[in-house]
């Protein structure tokens, strides 16, 4: 199932990886190229990266269909979600309360919708910038694995690639469906 | 390696992009804003098992849900300029977070993205208290902050949040800043002797010239709050024994108008308490007061048993309601029916309603905050 | 009783205030010459201010008779006491605790012991210079006046005259038998 | 008006000095230490609800009384050095506590007086991850120091606390630090292929040389902790079903000696959990591990049911003792009898003792923290 998505990519990044370690010293400044084309290859996962101006419909959207469910821990999208829900802090389950900037880089969730019975690649996105919220801490862990394995890592501020790295909640953005093969 | 690392990656993952594309789109995240429409309740915590993270949450009135926070610092102070879509908190920051270089400066959140916009340097001589009103506030035209200093002497830092000018009034002996309502360069503080000391500034900020009332309360027998509240052209302060004490502060030298005693003969043992102890609607003239019983020295900051609502026209209580366990009250400034409380012992936020007998009920409520000691609905 | 002396100090409060008030500008730094002679009167009250060799004399006698309620915001001791008992923070009822350094300057209860029957003066001290501890959180208010009575208001951070100012937790110091008069 | 002029009252203060002044002798107040012979537990707590403000509890090991506490800061790190009389703990601070500029630092405390005594400044890479104990080390000769990098791409400082110097050595894929147990200029780190880095440092700190091992575990199928113990001579990890792979990382490359599986065939469903899932003592060869049943894909960090006791040497489960809600464990350097435990359940840390049969039972906790999640008793 998802494990094999995961395995790919997890050989993908280690075999990066290990590229990057032999040629260290040329790798500086080299993310605004890729953050230009409207990409990020984070952790192992590749995540849409979507200009700003799309930013208030996406919340638009998310308010007019309220899930009764999402300020719960055991909402389906939290499988992997280790942190505070936006949710309870000013935000929504994609969105970030005001103030705070959704992470650059994040980890990566195969969460099972129990209404279409699908499995869902989640980014889970820290938002950033602002002080920790300290409301609806959940901690879940399907699929995470130690830091070994970074893009499926929970325990760690996924705030560090941004310019403000203060951690305040976590969103989960649905960014796939997962592959059933 | 850095980050850019992962470029080499690129090609290869878009390969392994899920399937499905047909039928799933992938969703975005955003920043929320708050709505300038919106009618909001700030709540100063102070967070005091974690002082160096004090926060003010801000919530929407009409359900009283947490829409978002400021960061407020160590024994951060608020106040809201509704007028000009700011928030302005006055606070402390140390170099490494507990230790180090001590750096003092107001900053100035945009009050729908929530972010610092400004930060303005001041005094490191702020009184680092809890965050009562009367310890920052701004002139009447919105043009002036007036931050309270305690070294433990204390004097008031005028500042101009525009062009960053500051001027410092000693105030030996006085605490608490009360604007006058109708003079932008004019302010006055209660002062330990029973005397209310007046302040008029210069326009340009250079001096500032106090006067000394005369003895308009007894700091020993009968303390004011430092909290104050005001009707459409006089200060309204509330004594520990439960007299309201109306003040005239417009004048180069505050004068007492009246006292009202609003404890009846039957209700001997009653008493005013908390942090914020009452709110006034300053057209109807009605005082809503947070009042317990079995009153006694050190009683003074007590949660409530009711709210009592007295009419300070007609100087007459008109209702008490069963309220427990609140500490700071404060009145829509939108609707003058609806009153937010703190509730320190179950730490809730609470939405009351008034009704038209003056009768107070709850209508909402918001699990939220730790140590919080200060509501305000400016908007 | 105890109001006596407390309105005697605030009167003289407020006329040291009145006369500081006509003459600020020539009153920098006479701090050292009012610390040099070992007694520091603050906020209306006098306190002893003791060299420091004789911090762990006075640490050692409270550890000897250990108080069974000193961990009790009912512990007589703590009547005006609004803050961390330091007691539960790794010191003791008058000692702060490791790396802590007691307040400069401080407020004033007077409380009943009810073995001897006494009142005595309280200094309550925080201890400076530690984030803050967060347990045993008292809030103690007899004799407890608004700020124009600084010298008996415990809404503030008696840290604030120390380099560091931080505050940890608060002490209670014996320093005089009230004037039963 | 400073608080110098409160020397104006200082000849009428006397006068008004409380009399009965022979009988009563006032009582001084003073800094606490800690006795340098004191058994010490540190308790790091990331404070997740204000993690600006963690911090790290020093508690007696005798009894758990609570001795103080070091500033921990954002996402800090700590690691002890009982032989200097050191704790270091690697932090964040940020100019204006959550925003500016980001300032990566190592904080050297004194051990009695809970002091920062020094301040070594370091990459502003580190991660900023819960404190897992192999995020942060020393040398085995206690000279260097071991950072763990993210960017999110890894990399290791290596940091001299005395002169202040420093390397990185890129660690791409790989997490987890673990020096030589004999080799103070060697580390290794865990892989996400299966295999595990070595460096070896030159001794100038100009630059670490790399080997990789064999595949020695499978990161998709069975991944192993990144907490790791010791023995005498080998490094023991531990993997999520329950195996024990002791492996020597005393070689320019890792090699496995090893593999253990510590569940029985009648205990199908029981696996490992936490945070800091098991300590071993050292000489006796006695691995000591938190389990919980019913285990699922993302249980592997639950609280436990159980400790299991499991004699490596004789490769046998030695007992199962009752031990609910435990998520981190580690044995006193002192008194090989003596664990003790974090319980965020009920957020208590807890002291167990083992018997003979290496039977395990709770003998004393306090309720102290609030999401903490590594202990350490080094000394």
């Amino acid at each position: 199932m998802s494990d094999i998505i995961i395995d790919r990519l997890m050989a993908a990044f280690d075999r990066a990886a290990e590229l990057a370690f032999r040629r260290s010293a040329q790798s500086i400044g080299r993310r605004s190229a890729l953050s230009g084309i409207g990409k990020l290859l984070v952790g192992g996962a590749l995540l849409p990266v979507l200009p700003f101006d799309r930013s208030g419909q996406a919340h638009a959207q998310g308010a007019s269909k309220p899930d009764a469910n999402e300020a719960s821990c055991d909402y389906w999208r939290y499988c992997a979600l280790d942190g505070f829900l936006c949710s309870c802090c000013g935000g929504s389950v994609s969105s970030c309360p005001p103030g705070a900037e959704p992470s650059k880089v994040t980890w990566v969730g195969t969460c099972h919708n129990p209404v279409d019975g699908k499995d869902y690649l989640v980014s889970y996105n820290d938002c950033c910038g602002k002080t920790t919220c300290g409301r609806c801490l959940c901690n879940g862990n399907v699929g995470e694995r130690p830091g070994y394995r970074m893009g499926v890592h929970n325990d760690i501020n996924w705030c560090m690639a941004n310019t403000q790295s203060m951690y305040h909640c976590t969103v989960s953005v649905l960014v796939g469906v997962a592959d059933k093969k | 390696m850095r980050s850019s690392s992962f470029i080499s990656l690129l090609g290869l993952a878009l390969m392994l992009r899920p399937c499905a594309a047909a039928e799933f789109k992938p969703e975005a995240t955003s920043s929320s804003t708050i709505p300038a429409t919106m009618n909001r309740v700030y709540v100063a915590d102070p967070a005091l098992p974690h002082m160096v993270d004090g926060r003010v949450y801000v919530l929407d009135a009409s359900d009283l849900s947490l829409k978002g926070m400021l960061e407020a610092g160590f024994a951060g102070m608020m106040v809201a300029a509704p007028d000009k879509h700011r928030v302005y908190v006055a606070t402390t920051f140390y170099e490494r977070l507990t230790r180090g270089k001590r750096t003092d400066v107001i900053q100035v959140f945009d009050d729908q993205t929530l972010k610092v916009i400004d930060e303005i340097p001041i005094l490191t001589r702020r009184a680092q208290a809890l965050g009562y009103r009367s310890l920052f506030q701004r002139s009447s035209d919105g043009r002036l902050l007036f931050i309270q200093n305690a070294t433990p002497a204390t004097s008031v830092s005028i500042v101009d949040p525009d062009s960053k000018r500051q001027l410092e009034a000693p105030a030996p002996g006085c605490f608490g800043i009360y604007p006058a309502l109708s003079t932008p360069l004019r302010f006055s503080t209660l002062c330990g002797d029973g005397t209310v000391g007046t302040y008029t500034i210069t326009a340009n900020l250079r001096s500032a010239d106090r006067k000394v009332s005369g003895k308009l309360f007894d700091a020993g027998a009968d303390p004011l709050f430092i909290h104050a509240e005001h009707d459409q052209d006089s200060y309204i302060f509330l004594s520990f024994k439960g007299k309201l004490l109306r003040a005239s502060l417009e004048g180069e030298r505050a004068t007492a108008i009246e006292t009202l005693d609003i404890i009846p003969a039957d209700a001997t043992g009653w008493a005013p308490g908390g942090y914020q102890p009452f709110a006034v609607d300053a057209k109807a003239k009605i005082a809503y007061i947070l009042m317990h019983s079995d009153d006694k020295d050190g009683a003074h900051k007590n949660p409530s048993a009711e709210i009592w609502s007295y009419d300070i026209g007609n100087k007459r209580l008109l209702a008490r309601s069963p309220a427990a366990n609140l500490t700071s009250l404060t009145l829509s400034a939108v609707d003058p029916t609806v009153l937010f409380a703190i509730n320190p012992v179950d730490q809730k936020i609470e939405r009351l309603t008034i009704d038209a007998t003056g009768k107070v009920s709850r209508s909402a409520d918001i699990k939220l905050g730790e140590t919080a000691a200060l509501v305000e609905a400016p908007r």
